[in-house]
């Protein structure tokens, strides 16, 4: 079925690892389960027996603990790579995230910087409800100081990692957890992490997605296709700091954005984006702008519901239709 | 006959032959020309493609092109 | 037996000489403030110099030091210019922290002081990973950590005791019980008041100490971090000691009655240090004269220091909010570590 | 109080000395705001419709028309409106906007207002208080049929009103209509709730450019004896005004030749990927959405001229003076003679059906003789395609005070070698006239360059 080099988002984040690991005697991944469980969701599996209890460190359930520990450990030298199962456990390291990791440097005048990367999986859709299951990444994309980074693509989880680990400042890797199991080609190595990416050109509307919406919006982008609706599909890959100018310059050709987001509405990353389409793009826009959000609810367990909570085909369809006709 | 007399109203078009080239006839520039098939594709009611251009080079030919396409 | 006994009372002038400069600098700071000219908020630590004083005496200028925001005691005695503390208080360029910090927020990295942390417990985890970095890399380091009975009370304490002891990490965690955080007493926040007890859950060593008695401290620390470098991992000495002053310069102190404060001030560090070197004669009142003169004059150029120092160009605003290496030479690796020293 | 304005005969271009006022499109007391088209002036080598920098009210005319007076020549009075309903902006009658002598007005082109839309019928008649009652309440006074005498809007008329609908355009419709001089007021909008859109502008400025309904025309042909249109020129004045336009053509261009040591350079391109390009994309279109190749090539010229912006504005006073953006003049030859040379505004940033769009607008009113004043001055850099004459390159005279000129010759198949191979592909051949004062011939080589490149990638036109 699949071809020869193609591989899941699971392992090629693991290769990603395991390639930094091999590379850079600095680098080490610790985490809840990330050693003799393997990963929660198996990312590291084997690599505690490739290299080691010293650098595949099993954590305590401490999550201030161990991100702190990782910040601590950049500070003196290391290149951490903290795994935190989900985004809602995160909360519990929020004040090391916050606080520390991305105040550091600025708080002592540019004398402390943070090569951290943490990980941690995000988003819903697996049936595991309202505390495993947020998307939280628009949180941390609000903290200057900080780069998150949403890989939506098999390439992207397996070449983002290494720019990451040399980027001198903090960097949030967000794994949506539908995606693990999903196949793709690796890709030559490397990819930027400053850059979304645009992964379908159309001249009708713009679809604006990250992690695991793009899929989505590719997926709405073939239905309008047949349509008659060709649509540009932009991967932001890169929450924070925004690419303000691949957005700008695919609406400029649209004129039409839909804002496609697994986080909340209120206050969210769809609405940063949105303002910042009406502040720069604003006589270019042919048509109100739209966004597909979750629904303002914890995300519920039950199938049907979770679907209708979350960004769908069809309702990233109907938006699009809706700004092609307004 | 009007839509040469929209894109040249200098010269009468009555006094053309059928298969003169009206381009050079009539002094038509790729503009004008241009408005020339648009105007007999909606007064027409036809599609003409950009293939099809050559034949309306005459008056003959338009007239044969449109007569052949038009709706039934 | 004229050498060791000399040795001794050279070590116990500069014991006295570090607690004195803490006291003087800090009796300066509630000079400026009225003054206007330090603002944001100020935690002094006049009463307790000894656990600082005593504590530092056991390390390297090659130990690291995490502190909390009552920190000026912390980074003077750590080599910090008093000059660049001061004009950080004043929020000026040429400040410790460049004008980000203030007060709260100190910070040198080639003196090894990683900083005023103003989230209380917030420091504890630098500390682990601080030291967990040292034995990966086989330095053979000692990470102190001071932080006060408030932090005992977060998870942060908690976790970081567990995993230090866990890991074996090299951390000296050094507690500064002064009997209330912020205004609430310490029995009033916690069921076991024997904080040292508390590292015991984890297979922590810990000894408490009269935290006034700057020997005792020193003697405690220097056994700790003794055993720290040989391998023992983390210990916790617990200073028992008394702020003198509020907690901040905004706090009425009504949470505590006058006549607690005067007794604990009968036990003031540094006239109980001079008391004891007078006794011994390794100090007369000249000498004394001429220490506290060399402190102002220390102090003095520092305030000059601070009041003629530039400040920071707005245009410079958001600056190190990322590294600027990353923008200016693309992905440029700094270790910040090997990079300061 | 009251501020009073000269409305003066304007110079609409370099070779402009004087002109004549064809017709009145204002009478005394009429109300007019800065940007609305007041007359027409016939400047010999056009009718240009000729807007007013000024708001307020018309109080006298000073020139009847068929007069012929110098540039600078007074010819109507204006005068201001009490302050509380109309305040005049300082910009209305700024000395920028009356220039003192016509050498400096033909010299330095100046910032002009945006091209105003369609010609506005006179403005109704209101007295002050009814103006202001009308603003408080949302009122669009020049809807509204005046009951008074004369046609006086009332008090009454304006309080029977219903408050005209917010009009909803979408941002970019609204821009594209300022740039194409449509007026939003007859565009029909198709959107949600009526709302318009750039595609609606588009039509309308399609439908609004397209050529007069044929009465029109057979008006204008008919014999001078009979009593023309109101805009239509009576033959033996037609005569006049070629002649005139010749003269006029013959002092700008000997000018030029005079003052400007021309370079001049050529390059050929292949038109291959440009023109397959554009039959895919013209494929699946009506032909009214069609795109021209020579759509592509000015498109192309404006993206260059603002990568080299050394070649784009003007040579004033013995220094060059670049161009606040690229108004790409056009250069349209007339049906029986003459040349004009009006621009598209801000060409560089038009999308490509919308260049098309004002192209045939601009073509179409320019042989109609309706161009607006700000078209005939603000050209930049001028583009001239003599293609459809067979003609294979041009080497132009630049039009003072511009410094470039760029021309393009007929498309042809030629044997061409690509790759080592001989092929046959249509080319074309691509001249640069530069003013050798402003720029070397380094500067013309790269501007070359960089046009070829744009037509080699049709896509990012």
């Amino acid at each position: 079925m699949s071809a020869a080099n193609t591989i899941t988002y699971r392992e090629a984040m693991r290769e990603a690892i395991r390639e930094a690991l091999r590379r850079d005697d600095r680098v080490f991944l610790m985490g809840e389960d990330v050693g003799a469980y393997g990963g929660c969701f198996a990312v590291s599996l084997g690599l505690l027996e490739e290299f080691g209890p010293e650098r595949v460190r099993d954590t305590p359930l401490s999550e201030a603990a161990f991100v702190g520990a990782g910040i601590g450990a950049a500070l003196g030298g290391m290149r951490p790579i903290v795994e935190i199962m989900t985004v809602n456990f995160s909360l519990l390291a929020l004040d090391q995230i916050l606080n520390n990791a991305a105040t550091l440097l600025h708080m002592s005048g540019g004398q402390l910087n943070v090569p951290l990367v943490i990980r941690m999986t995000t988003g819903a859709g697996r049936q595991l409800a309202a505390q495993h299951s947020h998307s939280l990444e628009g949180w941390y994309a609000h903290i200057p100081g900080l780069r998150i980074l949403a890989p939506a693509t098999v390439e992207d989880a397996r070449g983002m990692l290494w720019p990451a680990l040399e980027d001198p400042d903090p960097v949030l890797i967000f794994e949506h957890g539908s995606l693990y199991g999903v196949s793709g080609q690796p890709g030559p190595g490397q990819v930027d992490i400053t850059s979304a990416a645009l992964r379908r050109s159309g001249k009708d509307v713009t679809l604006i997605a990250y992690g695991g919406t793009t899929g989505k919006a590719l997926a709405a982008a073939d239905v309008l296709s047949a349509e008659g609706t060709e649509a540009d599909v932009v991967d932001l890959r890169v929450l924070r700091p925004l690419d303000d100018a691949t957005i700008m310059e695919s609406v400029g050709r649209t004129h039409r954005a839909v804002i496609v987001d697994e986080g909340w509405r209120s206050g969210g990353l769809s609405a940063e984006i949105g303002i910042r389409i009406a502040e720069q793009a604003f006589y270019q826009l042919d048509a109100p702008i739209q966004r597909v959000c979750t629904a303002e609810v914890p995300i519920p367990y039950a199938r049907h519901l979770e679907e209708a909570a979350l960004p769908q085909v069809p309702s990233i369809v109907a938006a699009a239709r809706e700004a092609v006709a307004s | 006959m009007t839509a040469l007399r929209q894109v040249a109203p200098d010269m009468d078009p009555a006094a053309l032959p059928r298969d003169a080239d009206i381009r050079d006839a009539l002094e038509l520039d790729s503009l004008d020309f241009l408005t020339y098939v648009q105007t007999l594709s909606e007064s027409g009611g036809c599609r003409i493609e950009e293939d099809d251009y050559p034949a309306f080079a005459t008056i003959a030919g338009g007239a044969d092109f449109l007569a052949a396409h038009a709706r039934a | 037996m004229a050498g060791k006994k000399s040795a001794r009372a050279e070590s116990h002038r500069d014991l006295l000489r570090q607690m004195l400069r803490i006291r003087r600098f800090e009796e300066r700071c509630v000079e400026l403030y009225s003054g206007e000219k330090i603002r944001g908020f100020m935690h002094l630590y006049i009463g307790e110099e000894a656990v600082a004083v005593g504590v530092s005496h056991a390390l390297t200028a090659d130990d690291v030091v995490v502190s909390t925001y009552r920190e000026h005691g912390h980074a003077l005695i750590r080599g910090v210019p008093a000059t660049t503390i001061m004009a950080e208080m004043y929020g000026k360029a040429t400040g410790c922290s460049r004008g980000r910090g203030g007060s709260m927020h100190l910070f040198d990295v080639a003196r090894r002081f990683y900083g005023g942390n103003a989230i209380v417990g917030g420091g504890l985890p630098l500390a682990v990973g601080l030291a967990l970095a040292d034995k990966m890399q086989d330095r053979n380091r000692v990470t102190v950590c001071f932080f006060g009975d408030g932090a005992v009370a977060e998870g942060e304490f908690h976790e970081c005791l567990n995993l230090a002891a866990l890991w074996r990490l090299p951390v000296l965690f050094a507690c500064e019980n002064n009997l209330y955080a912020m205004g609430t007493a310490l029995a009033r926040s916690h069921a076991q008041t024997d904080l040292a007890l508390r590292a015991a859950g984890y297979g922590v060593a810990a000894w408490p100490v009269d935290g006034m008695d700057v020997l005792a401290v020193a003697d405690a620390a220097a056994r700790a971090a003794e055993a720290i470098r040989a391998g023992a991992g983390p210990h916790l000495v617990e200073s028992r000691t008394y702020r003198f002053r509020a907690h901040s310069m905004y706090d009425p102190d009504r949470y505590r009655s006058k006549q607690e404060i005067e007794q604990w001030k009968k036990r003031d560090p540094i006239d109980a240090l001079v008391a004891s070197m007078k006794a011994e004669r390794e100090i007369t009142d000249d000498d004394l004269a001429v220490l506290e003169k060399e402190i102002s004059e220390e102090i003095d150029h520092a305030v000059a220091f601070a009041e003629q120092a530039p400040v920071e160009p707005v245009e410079d605003l958001s600056r190190f909010v990322y590294s600027e290496t990353s923008e200016t030479s693309g992905r440029a690796r700094v270790g910040p570590v090997e990079a300061a020293s | 109080m009251n501020e009073r304005a000269e409305f003066v005969m304007p110079s609409l271009g370099a070779d402009m000395e004087s002109g004549t006022v064809a017709e009145w499109l204002v009478k005394p007391g009429d109300r007019i705001r800065r940007g609305d088209v007041v007359a027409v002036i016939d400047t010999d080598k056009a009718m240009i419709e000729v807007e007013s920098f000024h708001t307020g009210t018309v109080e006298s005319l000073l020139v009847g028309t068929g007069r012929r007076v110098p540039v600078g020549t007074a010819l109507a009075v204006i005068t201001g409106a009490p302050p509380a309903a109309e305040p005049v902006s300082p910009e209305a009658v700024s000395p920028e906007a009356v220039p003192a002598s016509p050498e400096k007005r033909a010299a330095r082109p100046r910032r002009l207002p945006s091209a105003p839309g369609a010609p506005h019928a006179p403005a109704p008649v209101a007295s002050p208080l009814v103006r202001h009652l009308a603003e408080q309440r949302g009122v669009d006074i020049a809807r509204l049929r005046g009951t008074g005498p004369q046609g006086r809007v009332t008090r009454a008329d304006v309080e029977h009103a219903e408050p005209a609908p917010e009009a909803r355009v979408s941002p970019l419709a609204r821009g594209l209509a300022a740039r194409l001089g449509v007026d939003l007021a007859g565009v029909h909008g198709t959107g949600r709730g009526g709302a318009i859109r750039a595609q609606d502008v588009r039509e309308a400025a399609e439908r609004g450019a397209g050529p007069p309904p044929p009465e029109a025309v057979e008006e204008a042909a008919r014999p001078p004896a009979e009593p023309a249109g109101a805009r239509a020129v009576p033959g033996a004045d037609q005569e006049r005004r070629r002649e005139a336009m010749r003269q006029a053509i013959a002092r700008a261009m000997a000018r030029s030749k005079r003052e400007i040591p021309h370079y001049y350079l050529s390059t050929t391109v292949d038109l291959t990927r440009a023109l397959a390009w554009l039959r895919e994309r013209n494929h699946d279109l009506p032909v009214s959405r069609r795109l021209l190749p020579a759509a592509l090539l000015l498109k192309a010229a404006a993206r260059a001229a603002a990568e080299v912006p050394r070649l784009n504005g003007f040579w004033v006073d013995d220094a060059f003076v670049p161009g606040e953006a690229v108004h790409l003049g056009v250069a349209i030859s007339l049906r029986g003679g003459g040349l004009i040379a009006p621009a598209l505004h801000d060409a560089a940033r038009l999308e490509l059906e919308d260049l098309m769009a004002a192209l045939k607008d601009l073509v179409a009113r320019a042989r109609a003789g309706r161009l607006r004043g700000a078209e005939m001055t603000e050209a930049t850099i001028t583009v001239t395609n003599l293609g459809d004459q067979g003609v294979e390159a041009v080497h132009g005279v630049i039009y003072p005070p511009q410094v470039a000129l760029v021309g393009f010759g007929k498309i042809v198949d030629r044997p061409w070698a690509v790759d080592g191979l001989l092929g046959v592909r249509p080319l074309v051949t691509c001249t640069l006239a530069a003013d050798h004062r402003a720029t070397d011939g380094y500067t013309g080589g790269r501007f070359l360059g960089i046009l070829g490149r744009l037509l080699d990638r049709p896509e990012t036109l």
